[in-house]
């Protein structure tokens, strides 16, 4: 006797693949500098700071080839609690996802800050980058920002 | 149908296997700079971006549109991304033309691309989903089988595959954009490449590359006020239909046969063999070229091989298909319809450089995706309509 | 001061997502019995065509399939390729034959392998029967069918 | 430029697991019945065009599949975006402008409840800068909240009461997947999911689809006692640097409603794909929405958010109320990308 049809099929299944990907002048510059423990922007001719460095002024739409040293620490302009960090999130406990302003720039980058407890974050804080011993040319050579 | 709009600017890569020198976004830039430059303008005039791009696996970069508008100046305006399998680069020009013919714009840069070496066409395609009913034989397995049904059907000798090869790829040595360069290209060598799937041997076969393409449509006004000469166009069309139902034919698609039908009757084409004077058409392997030329009323029904033989479509025929090489020697998946859009422009412009053919007045530019089941076309003429 | 390095040209980004998947209504009537060494496909109410494996629709008529028809394990060959690379995903080495066969009692080809028969042999309107893997191996997949093969006599 | 209207409308149930059925299962049925709403078949339809991702599904090329769910012989006259079939919709308005079709069927799909979706989102960002730290799209969202509270422009009851409205509202829509009465204390009392946000601040999972007819003038006339007509649309882009961004505010939003012409007159209903709270409060801003315009009574994304199909939902829950009769003008709107990067807006008019 055939059993009773199922009422659902299902089966999991991965898709996961390591892209490689090239980085061009810019970002590969960029890249280079953090391995170094250095962060850099790119400057637009009228003069704002990007950060990362960005190969394109989102605003006139030019490309950006002049470089600038920013610092490692800087002000938490917004943010977000993860509660409950879920298994791609790098850290695997409460932390925060921020925009953070570093000193220099003119716009916000964003990365995760280490404060702790949600009660340790406010907008406006400054933070600083824990940076990683071993670093290999990736926006994760910084672990994390944490408050100074 | 609508207003009157001609490609103005034509922009695209270097293909190749690997361009490692730089982002996804510099490599769409570059094919974007070069169409701008082309059609004289800047950034600021143009007033839509219209996005193609096949799988977003190839690059793991869902909707890269969203990405990319820094790199494409799409930020304030409006920016579309189409994905219509292989034909998309063929539709995205397509959809950029409506954008012009609706009358509400007036300037629009298409971009396509694919950047295939961040990770691997095999591994995107397969697929790794459970259940799947069929035996998984890759996807020289399921277009295969109907290439040797064509070659029975008619019989057609096996070198004429071989020789399409050859002819794709001695193109492409007049095209310094193609990614495949083999200056000792001969029969001998297609013949003695190894074979996949039978028929379809190596050389016989489209590359993996990185590259990409854009193109500047311009209404009237503005195409008489660009700095190179106009490609008009003539009338544009997409058809398509199920991958497999009961009676489709796979060896003259009536997808493909609707497609043309459409852009023949809104570009006044009555006998193509005589007004069409140079063709681009997606042929991923070389025998979709000899199907192709029978669905698109070229020549009657089997009697495509033949033109193949007698070499009317080489670059000296009188109906050169594929004077840039095509998609055998180049084939950045995304791009690739919009380069066979472009290098049809290019001909009736007259600036396809040492692949020009001789007068070109009338070219079709042609794209296919999926089972048989997308086909995008248009008509490009040096004359305005 | 520290050593010069290469500068970065390239980076490597780990993308792994988790999905589970669902087989569909129609494949999952298609997937059980077959499980049970039957072949069930479905019939077209508007063109009467009998498609497996079966969708729950016919893309020509665009409506829903249900009547549900038992087909034959033995058809015909309609087209075929050999195929002569490794191709990922798959066990088999080759060369195999991929054909499309057209059970009888149906009116679309389904994409199967064709074996115990030399590849060069294989031909267009070759009669082929299933090879049923043993029935203790049978699964909720077409692969319970390990190929098919020539009918004698064809 | 020609004149179109919207003449049919369907969306599936919304749920959070359609079960066995497959995406071309769930289509199937919304494309049937809003063909026979009006009484037309595929023979009739002169484009079709469709919004899905094949992320969502996990396989490229995915979208393939739901082409079964039409009629495609002889073969259709076809597109698809990778994009909300909001902007389906507008590929098929460029084609109706142009004089290239009349009827046009647009659809949009997906299950989100087979993949991890905030992690799916994660790839829509920068590949280099952003994806490595996987940043999922609620995180993102929450950003954008906080800046709001930050800035006073809301408070965290504001946005309790978008969800309590919404909950409410969706009690009217039989396919609302989320609905029931909660009152804002309740709502305030609920734990930080990704805070500021809780997890009544976030659409749901769903899966679904649907299905919507647009015509030229004198077919829509033809078809439809009451057409809902487009009078104005216009779609916008934003930079992907979110920190570039002054994320309270929705400029391109503002841009493409000015374009559209929401200002030009009274506005009853206003549909707004916000699939967070605090989102549809910045629309409401930058739309310039009075305090008595009925916005989302739908219940809005909050309610059921069928990924590529919620933004042209969005379009079908405003026409559906001027062909009712139940509204003269109407706003609708559709989102892409974090944050709102990228918005439609369109007016309808009866």
């Amino acid at each position: 006797m055939a059993e009773p049809t199922p009422e659902l099929l299902t089966k999991s299944f991965e898709l996961g693949y390591t892209y490689t990907r090239s980085t061009g002048p810019v970002i590969g510059h960029f890249l280079s500098e953090l391995r170094e423990g250095r962060i850099v922007g790119t400057r637009t001719s009228d003069g704002r700071v990007l950060v990362p460095a960005a190969e394109y002024d989102p605003v006139s739409a030019e490309a950006l080839t002049e470089f600038v040293n920013v610092g490692d620490e800087g002000v938490v302009t917004t943010w977000s609690w993860v509660v409950d960090p879920i298994s791609h999130h790098l850290m695997q406990k409460p932390f925060a996802f921020a925009l953070i302003q570093l000193d220099g720039a003119d716009v916000a980058m964003l990365h995760m800050v280490d404060a702790g407890s949600e009660s340790a974050m406010r907008s406006g804080m400054r933070v600083r980058a824990r940076w990683a011993a071993e670093r290999r040319g990736s926006i994760t050579d910084i672990i994390c920002f944490e408050p100074t | 149908m609508g207003n009157r709009v001609a490609v103005v600017g034509i922009g695209q890569t270097k293909h190749k296997s690997k361009h490692k020198d730089v982002s996804i976004a510099g490599l769409v830039r570059q094919a974007a700079e070069r169409a701008l430059e082309d059609a004289g303008c800047t950034w600021k005039d143009i007033d839509a971006l219209i996005l193609g791009k096949a799988p977003d696996m190839f690059e793991g970069v869902v909707m890269p549109e969203l990405y990319l508008t820094d790199a494409l100046g799409g930020n304030g305006k409006p920016v579309l991304r189409v994905h219509t399998a292989g034909s998309v680069g063929g539709s995205t020009a397509v959809v950029a033309a409506n954008y012009v013919q609706s009358g509400a714009f007036r300037r629009v840069l298409t971009v396509s691309f694919e950047k295939q070496s961040e990770s691997n066409a095999t591994w995107a395609l397969s697929p790794r989903m459970p259940f799947v009913p069929h035996v998984n034989a890759g996807a020289g397995g399921f277009f295969a089988p109907y290439m040797r049904l064509y070659m029975e059907r008619y019989g057609v000798p096996a070198h004429i595959g071989c020789m399409v090869a050859v002819k794709d790829r001695l193109n492409a040595l007049k095209n310094p954009y193609a990614h495949l360069q083999i200056p000792d290209i001969s029969l001998e060598m297609v013949q003695q490449s190894p074979m996949l799937w039978e028929p379809i041997r190596f050389l016989e076969s489209c590359p993996s590359s990185d590259g990409a393409c854009a193109l500047v449509l311009a209404d009237e006004q503005h195409a008489a006020r660009s700095p190179n000469p106009p490609a008009w166009i003539l009338g544009t069309s997409t058809r398509a239909d199920g991958s497999m139902y009961a009676g489709k034919d796979n060896i003259h698609p009536a997808s493909l046969i609707a497609c043309a039908k459409d852009v023949y009757s809104k570009a006044g084409i009555t006998d193509p063999r005589r007004q069409i004077d140079v063709a681009e058409l997606y042929v991923p392997f070389s025998w979709y070229e000899p199907m192709y030329l029978e669905t698109l009323g070229l020549c009657g029904e089997g009697e495509g091989w033949k033109l193949v033989e007698s070499g009317v479509t080489a670059l000296d025929g009188d109906v050169p298909i594929n004077a840039s090489g095509g998609v055998l020697s180049s084939n950045p998946i995304g791009a690739s319809g919009m380069l066979r859009f472009g290098e049809a422009a290019l001909q009736v412009r007259g600036m396809a450089g040492a692949h020009q053919v001789e007068g070109a007045r009338l070219a079709i530019g042609h794209a296919f995706g999926g089972a048989h089941s997308y086909y995008a076309m248009w008509a490009v003429s040096a004359d305005k309509p | 001061m520290s050593e010069t390095r290469e500068p970065i040209t390239g980076i490597e980004v780990p993308i792994n997502l988790q999905f589970k998947f669902t087989a569909g209504k129609a494949l999952t009537r298609f997937l059980t019995s077959i499980r049970e060494g039957r072949i069930v496909g479905q019939r077209c109410p508007g063109c009467n065509n009998v498609y497996v494996p079966p969708r729950g629709m016919c893309a020509a008529c665009g409506i829903p399939t249900e009547e549900e028809v038992s087909v034959s394990d033995e058809g015909v060959i309609e087209s075929f390729t050999v195929v002569h690379i490794p191709i990922p995903g798959n066990p088999i080495k080759p060369p195999f034959v991929a054909a499309n066969i057209l059970l009888d009692g149906t009116d679309m080809a389904c994409l199967h392998r064709v074996s115990e028969v030399d590849n060069a042999k294989v031909h267009v309107g070759m009669r082929v029967k299933a090879r049923w893997k043993p029935r203790e191996e049978w699964d909720y997949t077409f692969e319970n069918i390990a190929w098919f093969r020539p009918v004698e006599g064809s | 430029m020609r004149e179109a209207a919207i003449i049919g409308y369907t969306q599936s149930a919304q749920r959070r697991y359609a079960g066995a059925a497959n995406e071309s299962e769930l289509i199937m049925p919304v494309v049937r019945e809003v063909m026979q709403s009006v009484g037309v078949s595929q023979k009739d339809i002169d484009f079709t065009c469709s919004g899905s991702c094949d992320y969502f599904q996990g396989a490229a090329f995915a979208f393939v599949e739901g082409l079964n769910a039409v009629a495609t012989a002889p073969p259709i006259r076809e597109s698809h975006v990778e994009m909300d079939a909001a902007w389906a919709l507008y590929e098929c308005l460029l084609k109706i402008w142009s004089g290239e079709a009349d009827l046009c069927l647009v659809y949009g799909f997906s299950k989100s409840s087979p993949g991890e979706l905030r992690s799916v989102l994660t790839l829509q960002l920068d590949p280099y800068y952003q994806v490595p730290l996987w940043p999922d799209a609620i995180s993102l969202a929450a950003l954008q909240a906080r800046a709001m509270l930050d800035a006073g422009i809301i408070s965290e009851r504001d946005m309790a009461e978008v969800v309590a409205r919404s909950r409410r509202a969706a009690l009217a829509n039989p396919k609302a997947q989320l609905s029931g009465e909660s009152s804002v204390e309740e709502l305030l009392a609920q734990p930080g999911f990704v805070s500021p946000l809780r997890r009544h601040d976030c659409a749901p999972i769903t899966d679904g689809a649907s299905a919507l007819l647009v015509a030229s003038a004198e077919t829509a006339r033809r078809l439809c006692a009451r057409p809902a007509w487009i009078r104005g649309i216009d779609h916008r882009m934003e930079t992907g640097m979110l920190g570039a961004r002054d994320l309270t505010r929705s400029p391109s939003a503002r841009y493409a409603g000015a374009r559209a012409g929401v200002s030009a007159g009274a506005v009853d209903v206003a549909e707004l794909h916000a699939p967070f709270s605090h989102q549809e409060i910045i629309l409401r801003r930058e739309l310039g929405l009075a305090d008595g315009v009925s916005i989302n009574p739908s219940g809005g994304a909050l309610a059921g958010n069928v990924m590529m199909a919620a933004g042209l939902d969005r379009f079908g829950h405003v026409a559906t109320r001027i062909m009712q009769g139940e509204a003269g003008r109407g706003v609708a709107h559709a989102t892409s990308g974090a944050c709102l990067q990228q918005n439609l807006v369109a007016v309808l008019e009866a």
